[in-house]
């Protein structure tokens, strides 16, 4: 069948799911998960150019350790407004809601998700969230950090906490309804043949991704809902002077935002693992190992979440066991990187864009990972938490590993979502330029942190100058890098290059059929007969 | 579930009225001065009364395997949140002066 | 622009080489690591580039390499918790000699006074060669007292004292920084650490005006509240005598035993009747938004200074609440025992 | 169709889930204040009216019985049993609901609602005016209770204690106002049911919704099955 695709020059198929009908309303009211996807795909790119903004302003501020740009309500609101964009309207829908959307269904050999209604609604939940979100923002932003610690945000600041809280609290529940439409899909929705051991690893880290979803955002709904009830009314909850204890909203913050950053890697992981087997032409190494690792990181990571409590006043015993079970967490990433090396040994590697992503992806989280060891480790935590080290740890994981992998799974599948192709070569520079300016934006962040910048300062003692002016160079380089598959994914689509069924030659049921597909997906049920990443089926088989 | 495992409304009221017989023996035992055993008795009946409601009423007991596995689930990541919270708030009485 | 691109902050405590060796230690693993990861990706890349005469040649997997690749890491990652959870405990345990100042965070600044009752404003001295304890507390929201020259740093929290030490070895002026957000002028809430060599600090202190050391400014406070009508050293008095009381363990009315520390000092005078001592009735009145936070850590010191000058508060008969050492019952016990007796008022559970 | 209803019902039930999860946070919350506050909780568990948290779990449990009915009534086809028993349902979800406003409107009356909610601000110690009348003193009850079953208490503990009852009724008030907020929505999802079933558009072959709306009812009655004990029978050894 490959053969035939190359040889042929490809063509659009007559009729798809993007030119089934037309008109806003075919796409408001639409109940096809691929144009969910799109509409979620356009509403969260809107969110990362504006949480990019935010980045560009805060590290044009840190270029100087004077502070003198703006004015520290300013500055706090510019990283308040650029956290909570990114981490609740940017990474956590970003693979699942568009990525996974658009392929799960097709990598199942379902026609859609289960609830097809539940999934619009999701993204109507969302845009709402995420008009309170702006609203806030154009209610003048808010300065409590993307943590809302208590009493700070219950009794002290004076911005538009409540209506940001409940932004956020509507958007979580985009995100468990998202959860909750994998979840029923991948263990109903399966095509003939689909075993779960034949399940792509995409559907695996989505299925663990989305068991975090709704198992923990309803803990920060709950959290969130009796921040706004003390702040707006009065009432004795969190706030010292009515006796609560502002560690237990810690507590119950982290029992959410640390899984949820297994949320947002997560599904990046499976994306990896797609592009990694398909250029190296391979099957992947140790497909049970990935698998499982998905779901350990997913159950291990709702016991470690007092690691960002070390030095907040948990008692010594809860330090050690949450300490423990962290490293425990750290396990089943190692194996996953180790597996996907290993699945590239005695390859056939070609260095296509997505393939370009997906190293860039396996290195920077190789350092993510590690560096979260120091963190982990309670002797050096006490010394960097708080400081940017965890800002550079956190963005090595969540840029370098998260958005690099969005990035990787966007180029990856743009042929399948457009039927277009985009051009290879400014796409493989963009590649280049990100990896850079990322690198050069965050490892100065390492070595600030550990000589004692606290993250969150808007002016600086003088000596850490150098470091900074290095990072802000490097965040300027990374913008183009964010830019450019912007413009040329745009311009793709009027003018790419028909891509064909199956440009990359993949395995797996969404490359079995049309690019873009049929409404449907399939025009008949598939039957699953093989196991997944079965390339190279001609050449011997080692076991 | 096929239909001729559900239960019969006769199961249904005998279920109800254990529900009834519970709710009234803790009110009753809320009354007696148990010590440290007053809260633990009262959770333990408020818990069979909820595994009744979950097998009965809900139908768990007739339902497949993967309902049950979500049920324990969900109780499962209950326990963790509320363990592992409590246990810092524990730990801290543990403190060794120096 | 002052061009300097220092690696490591400076070492200025006893702690500091120790943290900084484990840094290294993780920061040669992460190296290792990473390089490993990084040159087998780019020698596969190479090796096994895509061309004509090539095909990709299928492996499953290997359960070995899959057991030792979950081994190692979980034995590396053992040793890590082990160094860390040994550095940690080491950090949290200050010394028992150690040389005592308070500390309180405010938005946005510190202040700190010496026992001798020097007060100061952002900048803390201390002198070298000798532990020293901070004991810290906010007026208002979390702040964090942060000093990365001698690897050290604690949220402050406004309901509980928090506590950290250090004991500086070098001098110098290290900066003091605020690492929890605390609002408008977090990054304003810095102050300077001035570390002296122990007889310039004495002269330090002396120059200081002070208006009497913190436990005489508490010792008046005690008065003035009239705390001394029940508190007293003699068999009838109301209130369980608070002579040798601090850092010992108490037996409460309940049958818990809890140590007299800083918490228990504040918590009783915030919140009497939470803790009663056995033998005692809740009697005493809350002193809440009556004594300033800065007030109660003067008592507390007093208080602390009375256990200081009674050299056998044991031997007082008046005192029953206070346990010998010896009678302190293990956790075991005091679980056992918590569930053989009717505990009063009432089954404390949840 | 086999496979959708299936799926359904499999839907729900990770819903219920994070309903469960939901709670949780609160639960969890609660259990740490227990701990810290048992005065507190103790004073102002018993200044809330046990009869009729009593008399709504009863009602509460019955119409989870009702519930069960209508499924089962459902599953037999039974259009008039069907509605009859939704209906039942409904009135009880009601008076259950209409039970809750009496006591939020006492404690409303006694000043027992945290913060500045609805013009009065809380006040637990000294009581408040209602009706001409002092209502609402959680520190007297207390000092009179502590007097008769242990030892007397001086009235500044009893103060305190009555002052820390605030984060008390913050839960009290947290938790049952989301349970009654699940209530309202599981009328509505009950009306609409019951519109539905009079229409003659479930039988035996399909009652899914039916059957969803079951499990979501009795998700809503575990959970009180649990705030019952938990906020209302702190300690009545005495009372």
């Amino acid at each position: 069948m490959s053969t035939a695709a190359t040889t042929v020059k490809p063509v659009m198929p007559a009729k798809h799911y993007l030119n089934d009908n037309y008109g806003i309303r075919s796409w408001l009211l639409t109940k096809d998960h691929k144009r969910i996807a799109i509409l979620y795909l356009c509403t969260i790119t809107f969110f990362f150019f504006l949480g990019g903004m935010f980045a560009a302003l805060i590290r044009l501020e840190l270029l100087t350790p004077e502070g003198d740009l703006f004015h520290s309500d300013t500055y706090n609101k510019l990283f308040t407004m650029h956290g909570v964009n990114m981490i609740f309207f940017f990474l956590i829908p970003s693979v699942p809601a568009v990525l996974g959307n658009f392929i799960l269904p097709i990598m199942l050999g379902a026609k859609d998700l289960a609830f097809p209604k539940i999934n619009l609604l999701s993204w109507y939940i969302f845009i709402v969230g995420a008009g309170f979100g702006l609203a806030a923002l154009i209610g003048g932003g808010v300065d409590t950090g993307w943590t809302f610690y208590t009493p700070l945000s219950t009794g002290y600041v004076r911005t538009p906490v409540i209506v940001l809280a409940v932004g956020i609290l509507i958007a979580g529940f985009a995100s468990i309804f998202t959860g909750l439409n994998f979840i029923v899909t991948t263990h109903r929705m399966r095509a003939p043949g689909m075993t779960w051991g034949r399940l792509p690893l995409m559907v695996w880290a989505n299925y663990a991704a989305s068991l975090i979803m709704i198992l923990g955002t309803p803990v920060i709904a709950i959290t969130l809902i009796l921040v706004a009830l003390e702040r707006g009314f009065h009432i004795g909850v969190f706030d010292p002077k009515l006796g609560g204890d502002p560690v237990l909203f810690q507590h119950m913050f982290w029992f959410y935002s640390h899984p949820a950053v297994y949320i947002m890697i997560l599904p990046g992981m499976g994306v990896i693992s797609e592009i990694v087997t398909c250029f190296s032409r391979k099957r992947v190494f140790g497909y049970t190992f990935i698998a499982f690792s998905s779901i350990a990181i997913a159950v291990f990571g709702f016991v470690v979440w007092a690691h960002h409590m070390f030095v907040a006043g948990i008692s010594t015993y809860s330090a050690l066991v949450f300490s423990l079970l962290s490293f425990a967490v750290a396990i089943p990433s190692a194996v996953k990187v180790f597996n996907w090396t290993a699945t590239m040994y005695k390859g056939s590697v070609s260095l296509e864009t997505p393939m370009l992503y997906a190293l860039a992806f396996i290195g920077l989280f190789t350092i993510g990972g590690l560096t979260g060891l120091f963190l982990a480790a309670l002797g050096t935590d006490i010394h960097i938490h708080d400081t940017y080290f965890v800002v550079a740890h956190f963005h090595y994981v969540m840029v370098g590993g998260m958005v690099t992998a969005y990035l990787g799974g966007i180029h990856f599948w743009w042929p399948k979502m457009t039927g277009k192709m985009y051009p290879e070569a400014p796409a493989k520079l963009a590649a280049l330029i990100t990896f850079i300016g990322f690198n050069l934006t965050f490892f100065p962040q390492f070595i600030l942190g550990y000589l004692g910048m606290p993250r969150r300062y808007h002016a600086y003692p003088p000596e850490f100058q150098v470091l900074n002016v290095l990072s802000s160079a490097g965040a300027s380089v990374l913008a183009v890098g964010f830019i450019m598959p912007l413009v040329y994914f745009l311009w793709s689509l009027k003018f790419g290059e028909a891509a064909g069924d199956n440009p990359w030659d993949a395995k797996g049921l969404e490359w079995q059929t049309t690019s873009p597909p049929p409404t449907h997906n399939f025009h008949e049920v598939p039957i699953v007969t093989e196991d997944p990443y079965n390339y190279g089926e001609e050449a011997n088989v080692v076991h | 579930m096929s239909q001729n495992s559900h239960p019969t409304p006769l199961l249904y009221f005998v279920i109800v009225m254990c529900l009834f017989v519970g709710t009234v023996v803790t009110y009753k035992a809320a009354t007696i001065d148990m010590g440290i055993w007053n809260p633990i008795v009262a959770l333990a009946i408020a818990c069979t009364k909820a595994v009744l409601v979950v097998l009965f009423f809900m139908h768990v007991r007739y339902s497949d395997k993967l309902t049950k596995v979500t049920v324990v689930a969900g109780f499962f990541w209950l326990m963790i949140l509320i363990t592992l919270s409590l246990s810092d708030y524990i730990g801290r009485g543990f403190q060794v002066a120096p | 622009m002052e061009f300097k691109l220092p690696l490591f902050p400076e070492q200025a405590s006893s702690v500091a080489g120790q943290v900084d060796a484990f840094y290294l230690f993780l920061v040669l693993l992460t190296t290792f690591f990473s390089l490993l990861i990084a040159l087998m990706i780019v020698f596969f890349i190479i090796k096994y580039r895509k061309r004509p005469d090539h095909k990709a040649e299928q492996i499953h997997g290997s359960t070995l390499l899959e057991i030792v690749w979950t081994a190692i890491p979980l034995g590396i990652s053992m040793i890590i918790f082990v160094w860390g959870a040994v550095l940690y405990y080491h950090l949290q345990n200050p010394p028992k000699d150690a040389l005592e100042i308070y500390g309180v965070g405010k938005q946005w600044m510190w202040k700190f006074q010496h026992p001798g009752g020097q007060r100061e404003i952002n900048t803390l001295h201390v002198p070298t060669g000798r532990p020293v304890k901070v004991t810290l507390i906010s007026q208002d929201v979390i702040h964090d007292f942060f000093v990365p020259a001698f690897r050290i740093k604690t949220d402050v929290l406004p309901n509980r004292y928090m506590h950290t030490w250090f004991t500086p070895t070098r001098e110098g002026n290290y900066h003091l920084f605020c690492s929890q957000y605390c609002g408008t002028n977090h990054s304003g809430m810095i102050g300077e650490v001035v570390v002296m060599k122990p007889e310039d600090y004495a002269e330090w202190l002396a120059s200081g005006k002070a208006e009497g050391s913190m436990a005489s400014m508490g010792e008046k406070l005690f008065q003035e509240f009239g705390c001394t009508t029940c508190h007293r050293p003699d068999a009838g008095a109301r209130g369980p005598s608070l002579l040798g009381l601090y850092g010992r363990p108490v037996r409460l009315s309940d049958n818990r035993v809890v140590i007299a520390d800083d918490n228990y000092i504040r918590e009783s005078i915030l919140n009497p009747n939470a803790k009663i001592v056995s033998g005692f009735q809740p009697i005493m009145p809350t002193f809440q938004g009556v004594v300033s936070e800065e007030g109660l850590i003067q008592i507390t010191e007093y208080i602390k200074h009375l256990s200081q000058q009674d050299s056998e508060p044991l031997s007082n008969r008046s005192n029953p609440a206070v346990l010998r050492d010896t009678e302190v019952p293990t956790i075991q016990q005091e679980l056992k025992g918590r569930g053989n007796e009717p505990a009063a008022p009432s089954g404390k559970k949840p | 169709m086999e496979q959708q209803k299936g799926a359904s019902t499999f839907g729900m039930w990770v819903f219920l889930l994070t309903e469960l999860m939901m709670f949780g946070g609160l639960f969890a919350s609660y259990l740490i204040y227990r701990l810290k506050f048992y005065a507190a909780w103790e004073a102002g568990s018993s200044s809330i009216d046990v009869h009729w948290g009593f008399i709504n779990t009863l009602v509460l449990i019955g119409s989870s019985f009702t519930m069960a009915m209508a499924v089962w009534a459902a599953q037999k086809g039974d259009k008039n049993k069907q509605v009859m028993f939704l209906i039942g349902t409904m009135i009880l979800g009601a008076a259950f609901l209409g039970i809750k406003g009496i006591e939020y409107k006492a404690k409303y009356d006694e000043c027992h609602i945290p913060g500045h909610i609805i013009g009065k601000a809380f006040n637990a110690s000294g009581g408040c005016m209602a009706d001409g009348k002092v209502t609402g003193d959680i520190a007297k009850e207390f000092m009179e209770h502590q007097a008769e079953i242990h030892k007397p208490v001086p009235e500044a503990f009893a103060k305190q204690t009555a002052d820390q009852t605030q984060i008390f009724f913050s839960f009290y008030f947290a938790m049952t106002g989301l349970h009654a907020f699940h209530m309202v929505i599981g009328l509505g999802l009950l009306g609409w049911l019951t519109l539905r079933a009079s229409r003659g558009e479930f039988s035996g072959q399909y009652f899914t919704p039916v059957e969803l709306g079951g499990l979501y009812w009795h998700f809503v009655d575990i959970v009180w099955i649990f705030l019952f004990p938990l906020l209302y029978l702190i300690n009545r050894t005495h009372g």
